[in-house]
């Protein structure tokens, strides 16, 4: 009996498909990376079925590659021959604890998805990531993204209290404070000695397939307002995010960038300055207002204050923004971290000027090159590189990848962080020495037989 | 064992104490039996256990030397910060403790990413006025962070009275030096970077490495470098104590507060037990007294003195909900300033080692209303040992206070060291704690050996962390027994 | 065994170490035990009071070997000076920082300290060389007293004009090291007091010691000899209340006499300062010259503030004269020890010294010119620093001298 | 290859995801792809639009073999065009209105796909191959002979422009002329244009299928051929504009037809004409209808032809309608199921859609459920009978014909 069939007996004929036409639709993510074609689909519904698939993966030593919505701009692709593990239908929210403020839910649900089910009983997410449309919280989680939130959020990785996570040798592992077997409710992280809830935060698949998540989430905000700022510099503009961030104004979206993320895009690439920044805040009705005139306070000694509109624009339609990228043609995009203070604005002018250096030197292939700074994340700022390009032109195609990697390098030597880690930045955490052994090591302990996601993280 | 062996076993204690000597010079190794006695011991309920030798490494070069030492002779180490844990936390026979007093040092205030860079031997309280002087806070500290290193506190992923919103320790890592079993340095966090490095964002590099030593208490490697999130210091802050009629009503006002997503820095629920405190006012006292027994102490700072008093309103507002009194208006105790509450929950908070040696056992419970529960069927556990061990002082489980999302409460008893008897029962009553608390679900939360037994029956996850002990630590000498890891160790 | 009496205390040591470094950023306080801050291999455990409690509690469970170098440190890692005391926990519960808790336990390092010296004498360990001394001067009639000065030389410093009146009730008691070693106090002292028009009387060549220098080094059956005949000649002398400048001398009778003999509290022990203080409210003591335009500054002796609460009189004295007076942090119960007390300026100088330097530095913070003192330990030793430093103060000097300059 | 003309749109795809789960509370946006959401195996990726694409990109790549699944896959799908308004690559086109051109064309990606699987025998659905053959045979998809095309013409007096001239045409079109379940709807529609005494004509049996289920069903030949045909003969009518009551013809007349051959003529939906007539004061009301209605976009008239407020307009303008809109509505409207061959090819999931749609009609609390296309009406109809829901179906002209005319 083949691998197809036992896998078919274990999740039944429907959820399990290696029809070539079926699985060539799994073998990319959104990045520019060509993914190799894997051997088969599989659509588990159920936690056992996961179990039960890793470890017949696990004995046969076949790759496996957990799926959320196939969205990572990071080169997140399964390596030939591989079992996709599509989270699609583990997508049910297992219970919203009102009390203990804590939403348990299955990885394969989308932001959006989620975000309808919290509204209803009142209550939100805290991080979601900039694609929450289809971005599905497993996989979001699995690559420790961050988004809209983040600015007072934080990570991912920070707002998800335990997990459960089936191992390649099909053992469901707990962490955090549901692993008590006389209280096994998620409302603690650091509860059980070492918090390995962290180590599967960004493994990105590597190390075992996430079944159940546990999500902090907050009640609705009262009130939420609004600020758009201008600046004339670089300097001004990360200065002022710095300083709301360090004043610890509730600020979920603090967006900084050459043009508001809504404002008309000129095809020919992104407009340059002034540099915009739109500032979303929550608070009790009552007290936003003085919120309000704090932020502003801050903020006017660096930039000029240009009412509302655009900001509360680009927060309703936060999770779509992306689109407005989209439309220019297929878009690459390199994601990293830069920290707060008077490196970051130096940085921007850099990897801006970079950006147009190479838009000019691939000028014959029609690349475009830009820089649109990104959002305030914690301690720091998520900025990302894109390159626009038509992959319906190999030769283009081919140039894109280039140019992304030429600016890759460029941002990390700029000292950028690379924070997605995908296949993207692979080669550099090989630099990394003991981090990256002990990696290895994680790798080996918990997956021996390396059939979770190889290739990914260089692993 | 024969004479010949014992030979042995003396030249080779000969030979690693000179080795230490050298590393780190005369002064700063000892093998002496009084000095070993000294640091045989935590503050736990349980016996010490004489160590083989006493060392501390002034910097990361040394440390590093010693732990390769300590691996290439099998010796085990056992990393050792202020020595006042809790929860047995007790160094191996024969190991060498690993003093981290000297590396105490604030190495960088970083005010642009709100972090800072401590060595693990600084305390807290130290700390805290370094940090002051610069206009900067950290989030968490420990009940004792007078007598506790920041080390020690970290590598048990402590909580401390401001954890209500900024939550446990490991919540404010951001990133990590460790020293490895083999003697490498690891870097954790963003500061792994090779051009760049530089601590500032926690899940950068892939798989949080940070967490995983947060929280190890000692069993995988040695902190040297930690950062820490820091604040900018707030003058403006309001503090206030609601009473309230039940449990009920204080739960569900402690879970409103909570919801506001103010920048609690306190938020703690308690049960009044006459004669127990001093925290109020014989007026205050009054009202406690007859109708109003649970009380929840809030305190809360804002990053501009026109946000307090309207924030103070919404949780008055939210305690009138809840049928509750406010006693601050009553209670000249109250603090009224910054100064005031560090007072108040700052030392105050230590107080409770007044009663004399104690034991305690840190345990978690969820928020929100379930607490209720939890606390009653604390009162009623505590009941039941009291029951049989009449001669103890108890504190009843009835108080905790807020972390993030959870409540940490917990079991206290105070018995008398220097009668063997009466510390034989305490430990009995102690036992009696852990098994009544494990089975009626509370969590327990801070190791040590104290737990290896209870532990030990959780899988996969214990059988996960022996693997990972098992490649980081190929010769089990991080202070083995510790979370129940390589060798009985412990008590 | 001297230790059992004190098992009790020894194993309520809570191991808290709030005394290794207890800080309270809004009072200034930053650390409290001087050893741990100056001496060189400080931050080890058993150089400050939790440690050397759990040495105790070592020796009473017999768990070592007492090796010299551990006698060593008993001597090496302590002035005594109290600070722990004030910042144990188990001590502010004791002494109802916090009213109603259900009971009360009771440990006082310091006395720990001592009597864990006082064990290791009486196993004959100790005492060791420099404390030997002590004891073999005061056994010796020609000497007589703890610093090896001739007996007869005790009173040279005495003004001519100025005579003892035998019939008076008030004693001044003179101690044995400002006579050999600050006589300048002394007889400043004696010229306030006989300004103050005060006839008092003296023990003479009689006077021997107030044993604080052993009891502090754990001799103690000398020390009560002392005591016993100190109280005797009182009597026999009909005195009714003795008056010293000496924070050593005023502690041990003052705390350390009573514990020991019931006799001790017919008399009334008052401090020099406190003395003044009483004559100025009396009107019998008039400052004729303020100084307005001069900084000074006050270091609380440990054996006088922080061991028996007295703080107020000697600064009140001091503001009477020098109005632009200033606290130096931390201070009064928190003050920092000058280094000298329990045997350390005898034991270890160079520390002693390191100490004083830290406290003149503290001093000199509060931009003071004068550095006062109402000890001639703390004077001694204090002077010594500041004679090392670059900026040092103008002068370091006795409230003695100060009253005697105003009147 | 027709697929070789969308190739820049298919490479164009970026895979984000946002066609198969796109929420946007404030617009009340859940669900993007009915398949998706409503299809046993919805969730795979080849069964909302980006799999598709893919498909796509591989056969153009010739990556694999056709198979009969792969085109029953193709053939799921209503062809509604939600995923193309919620396309990223439309975003500036639909929400932000940046931009006047679409970059990406599912749709027309989708039925160039069919069109190949046509091509190489692997479409239609066995029972859309019915209808299909119907229309080349009969000249309708129903299975009717020619000749009973005018039944519901009986007892009506109308224009026959094979023999006469007249301004506009009627296009009546296969559904409404031969379900017999609504072809009571065309009569009211000429009632209503007499009304209005508008000058018109139909073509009666002349008139054949305007090949709008060839074209979704990717019959493309046929399509083409067809098309010629109505081309040559609708342009030899030298008529103003074409009428019609039927979104599907209006949309294939519209949109599809140019692609094959120039139109002499504007074609118009029925509800373009009554809004102007109404403008005009030629339709008067005689009752009022107090009800509470809702309109539901059909595809081929919103999505496809940007055909929103005509409908609305003549409900409105009806005394006494209180007019309410579904969410999400207009462009992000969800379909009816009915459309793209769904109906026929896929009967249970049709089915399921409409009951979908019925429930968000529900939510609004309407009596009455309006559209303007007889395949939502089809659809709609079935779907009632498969729930329990106190709401009826009226199409546009029905309601006003109720109103002016009167029943």
């Amino acid at each position: 009996m083949d691998l197809a069939n036992q896998i078919e007996s274990i999740v039944g004929a429907p959820n399990v498909s290696k029809k070539p036409w079926v699985v060539w639709g799994y073998s990319k993510d959104a990045s520019a990376v060509e993914g190799a074609v894997p051997s088969m689909v599989v659509m588990p519904t159920t936690v056992e079925e996961v179990q039960a698939i890793m470890k017949l993966a696990n004995d046969t030593k076949t790759p496996v590659f957990p799926r959320g919505s196939g969205t990572a701009l990071w080169g997140a692709v399964p390596v030939e021959g591989a079992i996709v593990i599509d989270t699609a239908k583990l997508n049910k929210v297992k219970r919203i604890d009102e009390e203990t403020l804590v939403c348990v839910t299955e990885p394969g649900i989308t932001f959006g998805e989620l975000d309808a089910i919290l509204h209803k009983s009142g209550y939100r997410f805290l991080v979601a990531p900039e694609n929450a449309q289809s971005g599905t919280i497993g996989g979001h989680f699995a690559s420790h993204g961050t988004g809209t939130g983040s600015a007072i959020y934080g990570y991912q990785g920070d707002c998800v209290l335990g997990l459960k996570v089936v191992l390649p040798n099909g053992e469901l592992l707990i962490t955090g404070s549901a692993l008590s077997p006389h209280n096994p409710r998620h409302f603690c992280r650091y509860a059980f000695a070492n918090d390995l809830t962290g180590v599967f935060c960004g493994s990105e698949g590597t190390l075992g397939t996430i079944v159940e998540i546990a999500l902090k989430i907050e009640r609705l905000p009262e009130a939420i307002d609004w600020a758009t700022f201008r600046f004339d510099h670089w300097e001004s503009a990360c200065e002022a995010g710095m300083m709301v961030r360090r004043a610890r104004i509730p600020c979920l979206h603090l967006f900084m960038g050459h043009f508001g993320p809504l404002d008309v895009i000129d095809p020919k690439g992104a407009p340059h300055d002034p540099i915009r920044t739109n500032f979303t805040i929550e608070g009790d009705k009552d007290i936003i207002g003085i919120y309000k005139k704090k932020l502003i306070e801050i903020v006017q000694q660096y930039g000029e204050y240009l009412g509302e509109e655009a900001a509360r624009r680009s927060w309703m339609e936060r999770w779509r923004t992306m689109g407005t990228m989209f439309t220019l043609g297929v878009r690459a995009m390199i994601p990293y971290l830069v920290p707060f203070g008077k490196g970051a604005a130096i940085f921007c002018r850099e990897i801006d000027k970079v950006s147009h250096e190479l838009t000019e030197k691939y000028k014959e292939y029609k690349l475009n090159v830009f820089f649109v700074a990104g959002f305030g994340v914690d301690r720091g700022w998520l900025f990302a590189n894109n390159v626009i390009y038509d992959e319906s032109d190999s030769i283009q195609h081919q140039k894109a990848k280039e140019a992304l990697r030429e600016i890759q390098d460029k941002a990390y030597e700029l000292g950028a962080i690379p924070y997605r880690i995908g296949t993207y930045w692979a080669k550099d955490l090989q630099q990394l020495g003991p981090y990256f052994d002990v990696l290895k090591k994680f790798k080996e302990v918990l997956d021996p037989n390396h059939i979770m996601s190889p290739g990914v993280l260089g692993l | 064992m024969g004479k010949n062996n014992k030979m042995v076993k003396v030249n080779k204690e000969k030979k690693i104490i000179e080795e230490l000597k050298e590393i780190v010079g005369p002064k700063n190794a000892s093998n002496e039996p009084w000095v070993l006695y000294i640091y045989s011991k935590d503050s736990s309920i349980h016996e010490g256990q004489i160590p083989g030798f006493v060392v501390r490494p002034g910097n990361v070069k040394e440390l590093q030397e010693i732990v390769r030492l300590a691996n290439r002779t099998k010796t085990p180490v056992f990393p050792r910060g202020s020595g006042n844990a809790l929860w047995a936390a007790i160094p191996p026979k024969g190991s060498i403790v690993i003093d981290t007093a000297r590396m105490n040092r604030l190495l960088k205030v970083n005010k642009d990413t709100l972090n800072c860079i401590v060595e693990p031997g600084i305390m807290w309280a130290e700390l805290e006025g370094l940090l002051h002087k610069e206009g900067y806070k950290y989030l968490v500290s420990p009940g004792n962070y007078i007598g506790a290193s920041v080390g020690g506190h970290i590598a048990s992923h402590g909580v401390g009275p401001s954890s209500s919103i900024a939550g446990n320790q490991g919540d404010c890592v951001i990133g990590l030096k460790v020293v490895l079993a083999d003697g490498t340095l690891l870097t954790t966090g963003s500061a792994a970077h090779p051009y760049h490095p530089e601590h500032f964002a926690r899940y950068t590099v892939p798989y949080d490495l940070t967490g995983l030593f947060v929280g190890s208490e000692g069993t995988l490697g040695i902190l040297v470098e930690i950062c820490l999130k820091i604040e900018k210091l707030e003058k403006a802050v309001r503090f206030a104590i609601y009473a309230f009629k039940t449990y009920e009503d204080g739960c569900q006002a402690a879970l409103e507060f909570r919801e506001t997503q103010f920048r609690l820095v306190r938020l703690m629920i308690d049960q009044f037990i006459p004669g127990r405190r001093a925290r109020y006012s014989p007026e205050a006292e009054k009202v406690v007294a007859t109708t109003y027994p649970i009380t929840t102490i809030v305190g809360f700072e804002v990053c501009h003195e026109s946000l307090a008093d309207p924030q103070l309103k919404v949780l008055q507002e939210i305690t009138a909900r809840n049928g509750g009194v406010d006693l601050s208006t009553l209670d000249p105790m109250v603090p009224k300033n910054a100064e005031g509450m560090w007072r108040e929950t700052g030392i105050g908070h230590c107080l409770r080692f007044q009663y004399g040696v104690r034991t305690l056992l840190p345990m978690i419970i969820p928020f929100g209303m379930e607490a209720k529960f939890f606390f009653e069927k604390g009162i009623e556990i505590t009941k039941e040992v009291q029951k049989k061990f009449p001669q103890f002082v108890y504190s009843d489980a009835g108080n905790a206070f807020s972390v993030d999302r959870h409540y940490l409460s917990g079991f206290m008893t105070w018995y008398d060291e220097s009668d063997p008897e009466n510390w034989a029962d305490a430990k009995e009553a102690m036992h009696m704690f852990q098994e009544r608390g494990w089975k009626n679900g509370w969590t327990p939360y801070r190791w040590g050996t104290e737990w290896n037994s209870y532990l030990k029956t959780i899988h996969p996850y214990y059988d996960i962390l022996k693997k990972l002990k098992k490649t980081l630590d190929p010769n089990n000498i991080m202070s083995p027994g510790i979370l129940g890891l390589g060798g009985k160790g412990g008590r | 065994m001297v230790l059992e009496k004190y098992r009790e205390q020894i194993y309520n040591c809570q191991r808290c170490s709030w005394c290794k470094h207890f800080v309270d950023i809004y009072k200034g306080i930053d650390g409290i035990c001087a050893v741990r801050e100056y001496h060189p291999m400080g931050t080890w455990d058993f150089n400050f009071a939790r440690g050397q409690v759990q040495i105790a509690r070592g020796i009473l469970e017999k768990k070592f070997k007492i090796t010299p170098d551990l006698i060593n440190i008993l001597f090496d890692a302590c002035t005594t000076c109290g600070s722990c005391t004030e910042h144990c926990i188990i001590y502010m519960g004791w002494r109802g920082f916090n009213k109603n808790i259900g009971f009360k336990p009771y440990l006082d390092p310091t006395e720990v300290i001592e009597a864990l010296r006082a064990e290791i004498v009486e196993q004959g360990l100790a005492p060791l060389k420099p404390h030997k001394k002590i004891a073999q001067n005061l056994k010796d009639p020609n000497i007589f007293n703890a610093w090896g000065g001739q007996r007869k030389e005790r009173w040279n410093w005495m003004p001519a004009d100025i005579q003892p009146d035998p019939k008076s009730e008030i004693l001044f008691y003179a101690g044995c090291t400002s006579p050999y070693k600050v006589p300048e106090i002394v007889t400043s002292a004696v010229k306030v007091l006989n300004a103050g028009g005060v006839k008092f009387n003296t023990m003479g060549d009689d006077e021997w010691d107030c044993g604080s220098t052993l009891f502090r080094t754990g001799q103690w059956d000398l020390a009560k000899e002392c005591m016993e005949y100190n109280l005797k000649k009182w009597k026999e002398l009909g005195i009714k209340t003795i008056v010293t400048h000496c924070a050593g001398c005023y502690r041990t009778f003052y705390k350390d006499y009573p514990k020991w003999s019931g006799d001790a509290k017919e008399f009334e022990i008052l401090h020099l300062s406190q003395y003044i203080k009483k004559l100025m409210d009396e009107g019998k003591l008039k400052i004729k010259r303020k100084v307005k335009n001069v900084k000074v500054t006050y270091q609380d002796p440990c054996h006088l503030g922080r061991h028996c609460g007295v703080f107020d009189p000697p600064r009140e004295v001091l503001k009477a004269i020098y109005p632009n007076f200033v606290e130096m942090f931390p201070t009064r119960e928190h003050a920092f020890c000058c280094g000298a007390a329990g045997g350390m300026k005898t034991y270890d100088n160079k520390l002693a010294v390191k100490m004083g330097t830290g406290q003149i530095e503290k001093g000199r913070a509060t931009q003071a010119e004068i550095l006062v003192s109402t000890c001639p330990f703390c004077l001694e030793n204090l002077r010594d620093a500041n004679n090392k430093l670059s900026h040092p103060f103008k002068e370091v000097v006795d409230l003695a001298n100060i009253v005697e300059r105003a009147i | 290859m027709e697929l070789e003309k969308w190739r820049k749109e298919i490479y164009g795809c970026q895979r984000c995801g946002w066609c198969k789960a796109s929420t946007y509370l404030d617009q009340g946006i859940e669900k993007i792809c009915p398949v998706r959401e409503y299809y046993s195996d919805g969730f795979w990726e080849h069964f909302f639009s980006r799999g598709k694409m893919a498909i796509a990109r591989g056969v153009l790549e010739n990556r694999f073999p056709l198979t009969d699944d792969l085109a029953e896959a193709i053939y799921m799908c209503s062809t509604c065009g939600n995923c193309e308004v919620h396309c990223s690559r439309n975003y500036a086109y639909y929400t932000l209105k940046f931009i006047d051109h679409k970059n990406n064309r599912n749709v027309e990606i989708i039925e160039a796909l069919r069109a190949l699987l046509v091509e190489k025998g692997y479409g239609p659905m066995k029972n859309q191959l019915l209808l299909t053959q119907s229309v080349e045979v009969n000249g309708n998809p129903w299975q009717q002979p020619k000749t009973t095309r005018t039944r519901w013409t009986r007892k009506l007096k109308i224009k026959d422009l094979n023999k006469e001239k007249a301004r506009y045409l009627y296009f009546v079109g296969c559904t409404f002329a031969y379900d017999n379940n609504i072809n009571f709807v065309p009569p009211k529609a000429v009632g209503l244009l007499n009304a209005a005494n508008v000058d018109f004509g139909i073509l009666g049996t002349q008139e054949k299928c305007c090949g709008s289920i060839l074209k979704r069903t990717g019959s493309k030949k046929l399509f083409v051929k067809l098309a010629k045909e109505n081309i040559e003969q609708l342009n030899s009518l030298g008529i103003e504009a074409l009428i019609t009551n039927c979104a599907g013809c209006y949309k294939t007349i519209r949109n599809d037809y140019p692609e094959v051959g120039k139109l002499n003529f504007k074609v118009m939906h029925v509800t373009e004409l009554y809004e102007q007539l109404i403008q005009e004061g030629k339709l008067k009301f005689k009752k009022e209808i107090a009800k509470r209605v809702t309109y539901h976009d059909p595809c081929h008239l919103g999505k496809h032809s940007d055909f929103y407020d005509p409908p609305r307009n003549v409900l409105k303008s009806i005394p006494g309608i209180d007019l309410v809109e579904m969410y999400p509505t207009r462009e992000h409207g969800f379909c009816c199921g009915g459309g793209g061959g769904l109906a026929s090819g896929f009967r249970d999931l049709a089915t399921k859609v409409g009951v979908a749609k019925l429930k968000k009609a529900l939510e609004t609390g309407a009596d009455i459920l309006s559209s303007a296309c007889p395949f939502c009406y089809q659809n709609f109809l079935v779907a009632l009978g498969n729930m329990e829901a106190k709401i009826t179906f009226k199409d546009v002209t029905e309601l006003l014909a109720d109103s002016v005319i009167g029943s």
